[in-house]
């Protein structure tokens, strides 16, 4: 059986077996080029594995087939969707500010693979290995904003101006809960480096590793992360922007062709970044979920956790309807913001209260209470409530 | 588009558009998201059907009647040949009756099915809900392509009488489904009824006042979830309805959720209608003997009859002047009168609400605009 | 508890989802070109002529009533008599339609030309593969077109066949008797 | 309540309001009341508010053409001295009108269809008819419909615009004297 460390590090090696062709005065730039060539292949594989996924993920979930007639089981379904968004006419309307127009999707791209220089996907196997790895993700999560807006503005069209100000509106207000869900981890972990971060939540006690998501501050703050995760990259309960049945399609509705894939290209890419953060933060990077399990590789466990959290997205896609606007604000800034800073709370009252079982209940009590005050709140707000019905004979 | 103001913006929704049930357009103004104002265009999808009906035999109309709410083809043809046997004063034999209330009942499992289907992909639901009503519905249309040759165009009623008779394997086949969808409601309620993010977009919006409601002429589950206690097939007693026990779901507080309740309740109770018609339907003839089948002619006259379709009361208002032809062929739709108070219930929510409301309405457009 | 409802939706979509794998009645798509649903008997979709024996020119049941062009609703049945007669299966001489156009792309399969038709000699096509790419000519179908043998007939909508046999055959007997008692009284 | 207390109720409530049975020759037995169309508006409030007649179920209109009338009378006549019998048929020439038919029903009290109707003076140039929208709103759009299909102008309709037809159409489609437009695409086809 291969020596797990020699798989583990096959990428590692790999490099610098090529670097050492290369030569020395240009080596630097060959280094940079061949830590930036894989993340922007692999990641667009995996976007285009996960759009069959998808697909076929909720269509099992209607109770049907996804696609299955390109190629086997339908896995060259990707294949065929970019043939066809390259042949497709592209089509700029003629009151459009051409310029805006055509850069929109090339600057959401360029932003979207940006976030993946700070992602430890394995062991020693992370671009830039950035002392403020978190602040500079969140940094250039904020600029796909203006994409967004310069694709609805520069359209000239009252529906994608609509999805443009929905867009705007939402991410905004979501990357406030985001980041305050990712302080409790820092505040942890005591440092804005990923690769710390990964390295704390190495260790295992018994067989168990020392997640975060494991202590109760850190599930409640995983559960908040995802939550406002889908709504800063428009997917399911809060895909406002591209609200189908109302605006149908936001802010890419003047878009068709080539450009029309980027933008969902885009919106995929940041999908797999955030979560990639989410499992930095919350799942230990590319730790192993047991401790007899080392000897798997670790970019491996990055992966495989990744593609539990697009399931985990798909699923909850199948499922849920679409929030409306005030709601989805609301529900940010006065059920998400305060949750947030009662895990701080919590995650402070884990940190210096001795180990055992007070710990453990000290700190869920606070999350327990204050998540019966917000939710009832929630549901004062929202005015819902269950309701009996009479029957006339 | 006028711009009258400049944080006023005025959009056209529809007649193209993804959640308008069909060719059907709304000029609103917008305030932001608000609405200030809704005004709603008929007549793209209008073929002048009563004109049809007026050049054409009593019996040519019937299959023009399917086309009317072309997903429930069965009640608008039972609207029709009840009226026509009113003006003529035919007689319907027991097992034909029977047949109708079957057949109807059916007709409205599978259209509030594909109503909530429908109000839950407006709401976003990307499909799911959809497809396990239209399940359903492919279950319910089978039976109706077995029964009369075609799943949703059966031109299957005539005067005095229904076509065909259903045969006994095709009783049992009924009798399987009805059996099953119970079990479906129960998924369908668990998936749906307790979700906060619909009760969320549901309650409280898009309400119809009691008044209102009676006063403009809503009908069918939108005013009985307005708490108004009106279900033709209990005020009428048309058909045999009489003999069988259902009770008539009624709501509080006639928002968007409680039709959406309605749907559901009124989908449980023609269940229990359908076992009490297939456990005692009787044999017999299914077509009035001397019912002639070609050159009906009524005697001078006229008559309103009205049923509960899925949608509404239906209604059809014939005068006959002897002829083979009707004189004056009238349909009253359901949908357009229910569209009365599409703009008092959009006034002042968002445009979400507005493709919600529309939605929770239930409205096809071959009957708004025949 | 907020969330609940959420989470009971959430379960309901996984049973559908790993149902789908298991059970045989929730995954109800068919592959249509492999697969194929058995169309059901009563289905309809065009009408079609019946014929009697081998040749259809002879054989057609039709005697030109134009009932059925009368009473169609959209008006799609174009007939016109012959001038000549020819002997029908009990023998006695009728018309025969010398040109009879059905516009497939007007008619509505409502079926009833079958119903009103008092010879028999019309019935619903189940057949529903028919696209074409010429618009006027391919669906303006004619006489020869639409003629079909009896025994399509019986192959597609056997119980409804049977009992109009049986009634020919009896029609087809009484006239036999009464020509049998007419040569006999001669 | 039948038709005949409905009627005194209407004559003695609404004074100088012609009222009259129209007896319906079907087997169903809808008599209705043609009321004058001057009191229409105030029979109108009458029977939804004392009758509480809450439910306006069904508004439309009926296209009645000038019609012509042969009756045959036998008049005696002398001629060249012998009284015989003889009949002559004469034409009387009945001026059409249009007629706007509601059928009201009650919802509180699950009443059956009370039918009234009111006549326009000819077809022509007097076509107007009380607008009974403000009484019953679900007649808006249901007479926005006569006045676009029959040409029945409501008066007091706070809409009265087209509800099926385009703007631009002139003609009334569903009265008997009306001739389509040709349709050229069409004709084109029979030629072919």
């Amino acid at each position: 059986m291969l020596d797990g460390i020699a798989v583990d590090q096959v990428f590692v090696s790999l490099k610098h077996w090529v670097l050492g062709y290369s030569p020395a005065a240009i080596e630097p730039a060959v280094s940079i080029l061949l830590t930036i060539l894989p993340i922007l292949l692999v990641f667009p594989v995996l976007f285009a594995l996960t759009t069959v996924l998808e697909r076929k993920g909720l269509g099992r979930i209607q109770n049907r087939y996804g696609p299955n007639r390109v190629g086997f089981f339908g896995i060259l379904q990707p294949m065929a969707d970019a043939l066809k968004s390259l042949t497709k006419e592209d089509i700029v309307p003629a009151s459009a500010d051409r310029t805006v127009h055509f850069l929109a999707p090339l600057v959401l791209l360029a932003v979207a693979f940006l976030p993946y220089a700070v992602l430890p996907i394995g062991r020693n196997m992370i671009a830039a290995n950035l002392d403020a790895g978190v602040l500079f993700f969140f940094a250039i999560g904020a600029i796909s904003e203006l994409s967004v807006f310069m694709a609805g503005w520069s359209s000239r069209n009252k529906y994608s101006l609509l999805g443009a100000m929905r867009a705007v509106a939402q991410m905004i207000s979501y990357e406030v809960p985001l980041l305050l869900s990712s302080i409790a981890v820092i505040m942890a972990a005591g440092s804005l480096n990923t690769v710390d971060i990964v390295n704390k939540q190495a260790g295992f006690s018994g067989i168990f590793p020392h997640w975060y998501v494991l202590t109760p501050w850190g599930f409640a703050g995983f559960v908040l992360f995802m939550i406002s995760a889908t709504a800063e990259t428009n997917r399911s309960p809060f895909d406002l922007p591209e609200g189908e049945s109302e605006i149908i399609a936001g802010y890419y509705i003047e878009y068709s062709g080539f450009k029309f894939a980027l933008f969902f290209l885009g919106e995929y890419l940041g999908m797999f970044a955030i979560s990639g953060l989410g499992i930095t933060l919350f799942l230990g990077g590319w730790g192993a979920p047991l401790s007899f399990l080392t000897w798997i590789p670790s970019w491996i466990w990055f992966f495989a956790k990744l593609l539990g959290l697009i399931i985990g997205f798909i699923w909850v896609r199948g499922t849920l309807p679409r929030l409306r606007m005030d709601q989805l604000m609301n529900f940010a800034w006065k059920f998400m913001l305060p949750m947030a800073l009662v895990i701080v709370v919590s995650a402070g009252a884990w940190r210096f209260l001795p180990q055992g079982v007070t710990r453990w209940l000290i700190s869920t009590l606070f999350l327990a209470v204050a998540y019966g005050l917000l939710a009832r709140g929630v549901e004062t707000r929202n005015k819902i409530a269950k309701r009996t019905y009479r029957f006339a004979e | 588009m006028s711009q009258v103001a400049e944080d006023i913006m005025e959009i056209s929704m529809g007649p193209q558009h993804p959640s308008t049930h069909g060719v059907f357009r709304m000029d609103v103004r917008l305030e932001g998201e608000r609405v200030l104002r809704l005004k709603p265009v008929f007549g793209y999808l209008h073929r002048n059907h009563e004109k049809i009906a007026e050049n054409a035999s009593y019996l040519a109309a019937i299959p023009y009647t399917d086309r009317l709410d072309y997903l429930c083809s069965m009640t608008n043809n039972w609207g029709y040949a009840l009226a026509v046997e009113k003006l003529a004063g035919l007689a319907v034999p027991e097992r034909a009756e029977y047949i109708r209330v079957i057949v109807a009942e059916l007709t409205r499992l599978q259209n509030h099915a594909g109503m909530v289907g429908f109000l839950l992909q407006d709401m976003g639901a990307s499909g799911t809900p959809l497809m396990y009503a239209f399940t359903q519905r492919e279950k319910v249309l089978d039976l109706f392509e077995e029964l009369s040759g075609a799943r949703m165009m059966c031109n299957y009623m005539r005067f005095g009488g229904v076509r065909v008779d259903c045969s006994p394997e095709w009783l049992r086949q009924t009798a399987a489904l009805v059996a099953a969808f119970g079990g479906f409601l129960d998924e369908f309620e668990q998936l749906l009824t307790g979700n906060e993010i619909l009760m969320a977009r549901t309650q409280g919006v898009g309400v119809l006042p009691q008044e209102l409601a009676i006063n403009a002429g809503v009908t069918g589950p939108g005013l009985r979830a307005s708490g108004v206690n009106y279900d033709l097939r209990k005020v009428d007693r048309y058909g045999i309805y009489e003999r069988f026990q259902f009770r008539v779901p009624l709501g509080e507080h006639g928002d968007v959720f409680d039709r959406y309740m309605m749907r559901v309740l009124e989908m449980r109770e023609s269940v229990k209608i359908l076992e009490q018609a297939l456990r005692d339907i009787p044999s017999g003839p299914v077509m009035d003997p001397k019912a002639k089948v070609r050159g009906l002619r009524p005697k001078v006259g006229e008559a309103y009859a009205r049923i509960e379709s899925p949608k509404g009361e239906l209604g059809f208002y014939l005068i006959s002047d002897g002829t083979p032809n009707p004189y004056r062929y009238r349909v009253r739709p359901p949908s357009l009168i229910n569209l009365t108070v599409l703009e008092d219930m959009c006034l002042g929510q968002n445009i979400a609400d507005v493709v919600v409301i529309l939605g929770s309405i239930d409205i096809v457009m071959g009957e708004v605009d025949r | 508890m907020l969330g609940l409802g959420i989470v009971k939706g959430l379960i309901e979509t996984a049973r559908n989802f790993l149902g789908s794998y298991v059970d045989k009645n929730r995954l109800v798509t068919v592959q249509f070109p492999e697969e194929r649903l058995p169309v059901a008997e009563a289905a309809r979709n065009f009408p079609f002529l019946i014929y009697d024996g081998v040749d259809p020119e002879q054989g057609l049941r039709c005697v030109a009533c134009q009932i059925c062009e009368k009473e169609c609703p959209p008006r799609c049945i174009t007939i016109e008599k012959s001038k000549d007669k020819k002997p029908d299966f009990v023998g006695k001489s009728q018309f025969y339609p010398a040109v009879f156009d059905i516009d497939v792309s007007v008619c509505m399969s409502c079926q009833i030309c079958v119903e009103v038709c008092p010879f028999d000699a019309i019935r619903m096509d189940n057949e529903f593969e028919l696209s074409t790419t010429d618009r006027f000519g391919g669906l303006l179908w004619t006489k020869e077109k639409l003629a079909r043998p009896n025994e399509h007939y019986l192959a597609i909508h056997p119980t409804e066949a049977a009992e109009v046999e049986a009634r020919r055959a009896e029609e087809k007997a009484q006239a036999e008797a009464k020509k049998q008692q007419a040569a006999v009284t001669q | 309540m039948t038709l005949e207390e409905i009627k005194n109720r209407l004559q003695s409530g609404v004074p100088g309001c012609q009222v009259e049975l129209v007896v319906n020759g079907s087997p169903s037995g809808q008599n209705s009341l043609l009321i004058d169309r001057d009191h229409g508006f105030a029979a109108a409030t009458l029977l939804c508010d004392q009758i509480q007649l809450d439910f306006c179920s069904n508004v439309t209109a009926v296209d009645w053409p000038d019609r012509e009338k042969t009756d045959k009378i036998k008049t005696k006549q002398t001629v060249d001295g012998v009284e015989k019998e003889i009949e002559r048929t004469i034409k009387t020439r009945i001026p059409g009108y249009l007629e706007v038919v509601y059928h009201l029903f009650s919802m509180s009290k699950h009443l059956g269809p009370v039918v009234i109707r009111m006549r326009t003076g000819n077809r022509s140039d007097d076509v107007t008819v009380p607008s009974l929208t403000p009484i019953w709103r679900s007649a808006e759009f249901q007479e926005r419909e006569a006045f676009d299909l029959y040409g029945v102008v409501f008066e007091g309709h706070p809409d009265l615009r087209r509800i099926l037809m385009w703007e631009g159409f002139t003609d009334y489609p569903m009265r008997k004297d009306y001739v389509p437009p040709p349709d050229d695409e069409l004709e084109g086809l029979r030629e072919q």
